[in-house]
């Protein structure tokens, strides 16, 4: 496009400008529309010189402006200068709607995505199952992370001695996860097919008893070292 | 047979065989036998409707044999192909054996014909999918998202994928495992008095303190100092509850440690009981 | 975010149903322009119910969406739907302008485009359909890519012998392809009518790939007991 301005182009720009006269300007409503677009698409406020860096010869950006911000007036949306720069705003008046844009977003720990998969297929699992599943402990705070966040919740208790709750996942989880059912889960044989599984090693080896990210593990984790028995 | 389509036979043959030698030079660039097959079929005829599954098949398995003349080694789905085609060409040339059950030549062969043609459909419907005006190169979305801050709330993130990746983690315990151990240097006397209470049992005679140290903390400097203090108050542990005995022969001298024998009253046993030379 | 029943909440609704009648609802105009706020305020397309959890109750989302489509009609930018939501998005005549802001498309292997269209057109499909139509297995990593890419997802259990899982496309695959829903498809309708999208089950041919009976059933067996079923 008309996006470059070394000197071949001066040139070419004389040329067309006269050529401008042959052929019609391209009608105002369209270059209305394309600094629409520009100023919609673009992550920074564009002046004047952006905006014309990026359209074609002979379009008249400031009345392309003009007509888009009187467009916009009393919109949701306005047309904003700010300083040498132009760029489109939510109307002050509707700020408050955009409240719940404020999030931060984190990354789950492993401890905890680990701890949810497991209830996820596992469900209704007690924590002692998914501590041996795991095979290191499970702190009461990835638990109670993941209650808050409403992926999991308390099921029935195990009718077993000790009667242990039990943990199931919840509808918030499948929305989040974008699951219809927790059976949509795929096996373990599907996650290797899908490649999802490294399977340079047979499934199936004894567990792991050490997780060096994990500073509540166990300590009795080097007992099971064979080579240390005396 | 007809002579006639004998003839036609051997001179098809020979355009087959130079279509298939041309091929066999780019066997790699195939994605199995069906798109071998789809693409052999475009050679024969534009619309996939009309293509003679007979020539198709006489096709392909002059293709294999070339392949094999010239040693090119062939994945076994396109040897299992070239069975199933031989087989299937056989069925097409004889008559209908009437007592025979299952699909007949004419009906696997449509079948095939059909698979062609939705690979093929297939293949047009991603091209044009993928010639679309697809978002972040032809249609665009806001670029500068507006967030006013009014209320920040901590959304925590994960992905379906992320959970599927943890939980194959966890059913394999493959996980990638650095060399250096991130481990803090420190074993806690819990951990030591665990380890050396259910090793105990097993040490009737005199063995050396270093002997108990857990694998891993044997070699590096920080982590013996530290295993070496929580096995030895453990030991301490342990000779208080009376569980075991505990020998130096003087200052600095190895420290030794034996399980208690109920009613042996050997408590000062003295320092030249023979030793296990079990260090590790 | 209302999939919460607790009392205090369904209290505060009965409230505000009740000041609806007192004061008046708002007038479209004004419902019109707020959803135009909150759909150019983000990128991402929005949902009948993330947009009725940001506006005030009694809103008529669906007529401002209706009246926004009209006025944003033959702009710069267009309201367009995505499946069950709706995002603006530049006219895609116009894409030209904003070559600065496109974004390197990854190049997809022939594989996983020709698996994206088999997903596309046939879902919900299995591996082992889609292996079937391709006449090979799914490579490693090709499933594995699209989803990453956010263009498949899981979708149900198919309810056959082994319950292999399906495979569907995205809300994120339509917009990517400005699709409106898997309907519009190109092509679609004539490859129905061929009888192309038929599950023709092959009558004993070697390419039928048959192991979705997975032989190590996964460990979330208890999840798929029909007892279980909500």
């Amino acid at each position: 496009m008309a996006d470059r301005t070394d000197p071949p182009q001066a040139f070419g720009r004389a040329v067309e400008q006269e050529m401008g006269q042959l052929f019609e300007d391209l009608p105002l409503a369209e270059q209305e529309r394309m600094v629409e677009a520009i100023l919609f698409a673009t992550a920074e406020p564009q002046t004047l010189r952006d905006l014309c860096a990026r359209l074609p010869e002979g379009t008249d950006v400031g009345h392309a402006l003009a007509l888009l911000e009187r467009r916009y007036q009393g919109r949701g949306v306005h047309l904003v200068q700010i300083g040498e720069a132009w760029a489109f705003r939510t109307a002050p008046d509707l700020g408050h709607l955009m409240s719940r844009e404020a999030v931060d977003l984190r990354r789950l720990s492993r401890a905890a995505i680990e701890t949810l998969a497991i209830v996820a297929y596992h469900q209704p699992v007690t924590r002692a199952e998914i501590e041996e599943i795991r095979g290191v402990s499970v702190s009461r705070g990835t638990l109670d992370l993941l209650m808050e966040l409403d992926w999991i919740r308390l099921g029935r208790r195990r009718m077993t001695p000790g009667r242990p709750v039990t943990f199931v996942t919840t509808t918030g989880f499948l929305d989040h996860f974008g699951l219809e059912s927790a059976r949509d889960l795929p096996g373990v044989q599907e996650l290797r097919e899908a490649g999802l599984l490294d399977n340079r090693s047979a499934p199936g080896m004894p567990l792991s008893l050490e997780d060096d990210e994990d500073p509540d593990r166990p300590a009795q984790d080097p007992l099971f070292d064979p080579d240390d028995a005396v | 047979m007809p002579e006639d389509f004998a003839d036609g036979w051997e001179a098809r043959r020979v355009a087959d065989r130079q279509i298939a030698e041309a091929l066999v030079v780019d066997v790699a660039g195939f994605e199995g036998p069906l798109d071998l097959l789809l693409t052999l079929a475009r050679h024969q005829k534009l619309d996939l409707r009309r293509i003679s599954i007979l020539d198709l098949a006489e096709q392909y398995l002059a293709f294999v044999s070339a392949a094999q003349d010239l040693r090119i080694e062939l994945a076994a789905d396109y040897l299992v192909m070239a069975a199933w085609l031989a087989w299937l060409k056989s069925r097409l040339l004889l008559p209908p054996d009437p007592e025979a059950d299952g699909p007949t030549g004419k009906e696997l062969a449509a079948h095939l014909a059909f698979q062609l043609e939705r690979l093929e459909a297939m293949r047009t419907a991603g091209a044009q999918l993928m010639g679309r005006n697809r978002l972040g190169r032809d249609v665009f979305a806001r670029g500068m998202p507006e967030a006013l801050v009014l209320r920040r709330t901590v959304r925590y993130n994960a992905s379906l994928l992320d959970l599927l990746r943890a939980y194959a983690r966890v059913r394999t315990h493959e996980e990638y495992r650095p060399l250096d151990v991130r481990r803090d240097p420190v074993l806690t006397m819990e951990a030591a008095l665990t380890r050396l209470r259910s090793l105990i049992g097993g040490s009737v005679d005199w063995t050396l303190l270093e002997a108990f140290l857990p694998e891993g903390w044997r070699i590096d400097p920080k982590r013996r100092r530290s295993a070496v203090a929580a096995t030895f108050a453990a030991m301490l542990e342990l000779v208080r509850a009376g569980e075991a005995e505990i020998d130096q022969e003087a200052i600095f001298a190895p420290l030794m440690l034996r399980a208690c024998r109920a009613g042996s009253g050997d408590r000062t046993a003295g320092g030249n009981a023979a030793y296990q030379s079990a260090d590790g």
